[in-house]
């Protein structure tokens, strides 16, 4: 009988505190068959369920190109966070998917990039940003914007060193307010956007984080000359299925679950009119 | 009636005493009433009053809280503006209540007079800023049923026949909340049967799920409820919702001497005790 | 469905922290026998106990719940066994009203010195419950998985 | 499409006949309560008259509350457990031609665009409805207005139309009716066919209230109309519990069993998201959604209207809210 909700066992083999309320989780799954079955693209999720709690929906924040174990960042914010931040390596977890539509990898292919990310949104672009450093010369120029409340609030810091590096690669942190002993820039994301000026000629903006922040960075992307089919988004709502049936995250006639949560702005836009 | 009514509404409307009027307006099926929000003088011709009014109002004025509202009550429904203020969910100075002499009201479900209406005891109104007098001073039509006779009727059964009744009519709850939205004293922003840390009961409607749900909610009105008898009109699988709330008024008053939305200064029932409160069940 | 005799009653009790924890305790210290159906959860006050403790543990597969507190008059925080006593008068009637066997919820004040009544309220209490039979109303597959 | 006549008793004589190898399901008249469909031991119990069940026909199709695994937990491990689904073949009979075609919605909604739930479909497969045609329409049905008809036969196995109290007419759809119901009943002759065919048109008629269902939506999605529509409504289950088309559903995890149940835009934590936004947090955002979904995003995605104008949202509405009253007074904007 196949079940469409009944999720593979994946062992947690990995935990890394990103931040007081953000844990990593590498899963491997128990089975093999669908450890090689399993095939996403950045910006896919997976409905995770921590069984006898409940289920919600995580971005894979590792890239494709770095199988067979998948990654997901959570922060501890509801009943299911909850208890995944009590699980330890060695516990086993239902994850279910790869569900959503995923970046648009041909769009992007030879544009500049430009990485816009606030706290946690970092998660679904690091998957997008590892693989354009993997496949890096189909990209032309990258820019990474990553702003948080505190430095604290930073989460994958061990992979700041190895995106300066790369080529071709730019990154920028902010924190919202100075704090001793901090180097990079100070200000919210919008405002450092509009100081270092990225070119918009032939680029791609890939936004993701808090709606707040995404309300007013669209603006500024916008007035840097960015066109709307261009600036990419990753919508947020509450998903129970994932597969466009419960009804929680229906706007107009999409499913944000099955027909996102990835978006340009134009699609977003004409959402309020539905 | 009703002339005196629209009346009193202009007027209220006119010099700003209120901002809203909840009243009754008549449906489009011609015969039922139906709730209707009147914010314009003009439409205040639109307000009735006749036996089809079953509904209790007071249920909307949660959401006009801090905004003057002027509000047409029955008996029943007063009382329960009284619990409300009792709880200090309301403001007694934002409310103006038009309190309408009632012979009883018609659940559309059933022909004739509403179960609550045939053992009302009276229709005086416990509080309210303007009355209106029923001109017609006909005899009160209805019979003083014993109010607690269903409630006596399923307590002589047996314990494994109460059981079985009961099992039987859960069963047929599909968990639609409705007794729950309709109830003027059900105010709580987060419901214990939403919460999820911890989730109380099972959501599924199944026997466990829906007996934890009605037990619970029956508790959660008790010294509270004053039987207006909107849950019971409203829940779709007819369950006998008030048989529970009033077995628990019942018992309230025999052992406690207790009557909810009496009055307004009273503390509420599971708030305060005496100590001679019976304890002869306890160990 | 499991078989009469060899089935041994599972019974939730709401100890108040101050007098019958502290009874229980002393009953254990004194050595005095009394049957191990009882799972213990204790509360700072028998005005602690929520109605839907006892609703959830009896949904949950409890055959019976004891909520235990303090004589009327000394408890700890002055009332707490006061609103307790009324709160759930109403409750034990009715559960009572809606078919669950009385015996199946019960109350007692036991305390910090009377580690010989708890040994006899737990005896009484496993007793009754062994007559009324295992609860019909547990979240056992038979109920929770029937369908509608 | 034969038709014949047939005894009420030899009707229920056969129904008793199968009640060995089928599950025999139909409305019973619960006093005060109102018609509901039961599972019946006998045929005698069951109420063919005029009267419409509270729930539809979809609690046999999309469950209120089914569990949908479950997950062991020995020893640290955790090992999932697949339930079985039933397979006890079913016979529903007295099922309405709007709830029929309710369930052909649902069908696209649960069996199409490469999703299969296979907890629906199985009930789906295996039962076999038995059609009764609406004789005497209520105020609350507008079943015309949504191209449907009470006494079409889409969806049915077999469609019976009562003539008189004693006999009914019975047309056989599918070859799965024609299996139960193949040998019973004498063939109509000329004139009874004709009478039976003119029945059948007066019938149509007797659907008077007719709405129209405007095109599009969009251009008043904004518009303070909502606001006034959903001052009344109390956010309560009713309208979407009971509608036959309406399929939204809660996936739950109770004590390591995953349970589906029924869940509805209506509710006011429908949306609510981990940190505590909600997209449509009052009731106007809510009802807009559900006229919308019915009658705008549902078109886009499968080219029909999801009502089908059985009326139980308007019947058992606590506060009298009429979907038909809400869809014909959409103030007509042209400038937008």
């Amino acid at each position: 009988m196949e079940n469409v909700y009944l999720p593979n066992l994946a062992e947690i083999v990995e935990i890394k505190q990103e931040t007081l309320d953000v844990k990593t989780f590498t899963l491997k799954f128990c089975d093999e068959a669908a450890r090689q079955s399993f095939d996403y693209k950045p910006g896919q999720f997976v409905e995770f369920s921590v069984f006898g709690e409940g289920e919600a929906p995580f971005c894979i924040s590792n890239s494709p190109t770095r199988k067979p174990n998948i990654e997901c960042s959570v922060k501890r914010t509801g009943k299911v966070t909850e208890a995944l931040h009590e699980l330890d390596i060695g516990d086993t977890v239902g994850i279910r998917g790869p569900y959503g539509n995923g970046f648009p990898l041909e769009d992007l292919k030879n544009k500049n990039l430009l990485f816009v990310a606030g706290g946690i949104g970092l998660a679904p672009l690091r998957a997008l940003i590892n693989y354009c450093l993997d496949k890096r010369d189909d990209f032309k120029a990258i820019t990474i914007v990553n702003g948080a409340r505190t430095s604290k609030d930073l989460v994958y810091k061990a992979e700041y060193e190895v995106w300066k590096g790369a080529k071709n690669t730019q990154l920028h942190l902010t924190v919202d307010c100075n704090e001793e002993n901090w180097t990079c820039m100070v200000g919210v994301v919008p405002k450092i956007l509009e100081q270092i000026r990225p070119t918009c000629q032939d680029s791609v903006a890939i936004v993701c984080g808090p709606p707040v922040m995404i309300k007013y960075t669209m603006p500024v992307l916008l007035k840097l000359g960015f066109c709307e089919p261009s600036i990419i988004t990753t919508l947020e709502m509450k998903m129970k299925c994932g597969l466009g049936k419960c009804g929680r995250c229906n706007i107009g006639p999409l499913y944000i679950c099955k027909d996102g949560p990835v978006f340009n702005y134009a699609q977003v836009k004409n959402f309020i009119h539905q | 009636m009703t002339e005196e009514l629209r009346n009193k509404a202009k007027e209220l409307l006119k010099n700003k005493q209120v901002e809203l009027i909840i009243g009754y307006q008549r449906s489009p099926d011609g015969i039922c009433a139906k709730p209707c929000f009147i914010d314009k003088e003009t439409d205040t011709d639109l307000l009735i009053w006749d036996t089809y009014c079953v509904y209790n109002l007071s249920n909307y004025l949660k959401e006009y809280a801090g905004r003057k509202v002027g509000v047409i009550a029955k008996a029943c429904d007063s009382k329960s503006i009284v619990v409300l203020l009792q709880e200090n969910q309301l403001k007694r100075q934002d409310l103006f209540i038009i309190g309408v002499e009632c012979r009883g009201v018609v659940d559309e479900k059933g022909a004739g007079f509403a179960q609550k209406c045939k053992s009302c005891l009276s229709s005086n109104i416990p509080i309210y800023d303007y009355l209106i007098k029923e001109r017609e001073q006909t005899r009160k039509p209805l019979e003083d049923d014993d109010e607690y006779e269903p409630i006596r009727k399923i307590e002589a059964k047996v314990l494994l026949e109460r059981f079985k009744f009961w099992q039987q009519e859960f069963k047929s709850c599909i968990r639609c909340y409705a007794c729950r939205q309709i109830c003027p004293l059900c105010y709580c922003p987060k419901c214990v049967a939403d919460q999820t840390q911890p989730s109380w009961f099972s959501k599924a409607a199944n026997l466990t799920g829906n007996f934890s749900w009605n037990v619970t909610r029956a508790m959660h009105l008790a010294g509270r409820c004053i039987d207006c008898g909107e849950c019971e009109r409203a829940c779709p699988a007819g369950i006998p919702l008030r048989e529970i709330n009033k077995k628990i008024e019942k018992d309230i008053k025999e052992l406690f001497k207790y009557q909810a939305g009496a009055n307004q200064e009273q503390k509420p029932f599971f708030a305060c005790f005496e100590k001679s409160d019976p304890e002869d069940w306890i160990k | 469905m499991r078989e009469k005799d060899s089935w041994e009653p599972k019974i939730t009790a709401f100890l108040c922290n101050w007098c019958s924890y502290a009874g229980a305790d002393l009953a254990g210290q004194s050595r005095l026998e009394y049957p191990p159906n009882v799972r213990i959860i204790r509360v700072p006050c028998s005005g602690r106990v929520n109605p839907l403790f006892v609703i959830k543990s009896l949904m949950q597969g409890a055959d019976g719940v004891l909520i235990s507190g303090c004589h009327t008059g000394d408890c700890h925080y002055s009332e707490g066994n006061f609103y307790a006593r009324r709160r759930f008068t109403i409750l034990k009637k009715l559960l009572e009203y809606l078919g669950i066997d009385p015996r199946r919820f019960q109350m007692s004040w036991v305390s910090a010195s009377e580690g010989e009544k708890w040994a006899r309220v737990v005896k009484e209490l496993t007793e009754e419950i062994k007559q009324a039979g295992p609860s019909r109303l547990g979240d056992n597959d038979r109920i929770a998985g029937e369908k509608k | 499409m034969t038709q014949k006549i047939i005894a009420k008793e030899e009707l229920y004589k056969q129904l008793n006949s199968l009640a060995k190898d089928f599950e025999i399901i139909g409305p019973k008249d619960l006093f005060n309560k109102g018609f509901f469909y039961e599972r019946l031991d006998s045929a005698q119990e069951l109420y063919l008259g005029e009267g419409f069940t509270t729930e539809p026909v979809k609690k046999f199709f999309l469950s209120p509350s089914e569990w949908l695994f479950n997950c062991q937990y020995n020893n640290g491990k955790n090992s999932l457990e697949e339930l079985s689904l039933p397979d006890k073949k079913r016979i529903i009979i007295g099922v309405r031609p709007c709830e029929a075609r309710g369930l052909i919605l649902l069908d696209q909604v649960f069996g199409s665009q490469g999703y299969k739930d296979e907890f629906y479909l199985n009930n789906r497969r295996r039962t076999i409805i038995i059609g009764l045609a609406c004789a005497k329409p209520d105020a609350a049905c507008f079943c015309t207005s949504l191209a449907g008809s009470p006494v079409e036969s889409r969806g049915m196995d077999v469609i019976i139309f009562a003539k008189g109290d004693e006999e009914f007419i019975l047309e056989i759809v599918t070859d799965k009716g024609k299996e139960i119901f193949g040998a019973l009943g004498q063939v109509l002759n000329e004139t009874e066919k004709e009478s039976h065919a003119l029945e059948k048109e007066k019938n149509k008629e007797l659907v008077i209230p007719k709405i129209k269902v405007p095109e599009s939506l969009c251009s008043i999605f904004e518009d303070a109309y909502w606001q006034e529509v959903s001052r009344a409504c109390l956010d309560c289950g009713i309208c979407t519990f009971l509608c036959p088309t309406c399929h939204c559903f809660d996936l739950v995890d109770e004590q390591r069993k995953k349970l589906r149940c029924y869940d509805g835009c209506a509710f006011a934590d429908f949306t609510v998201e981990a940190s505590g936004v909600n997209p449509r947090p009052t009731k106007k955002e809510r009802y807009r959604q559900r006229v919308f979904h019915k009658f705008e995003y549902f078109k886009k995605n499968f080219g029909e209207n999801l009502c089908v104008g059985c009326g139980r949202c308007i019947r058992h509405c606590p506060v009298k809210i009429d979907i038909r009253e809400v869809v014909t007074n959409i103030p007509v904007t042209e400038n937008k």
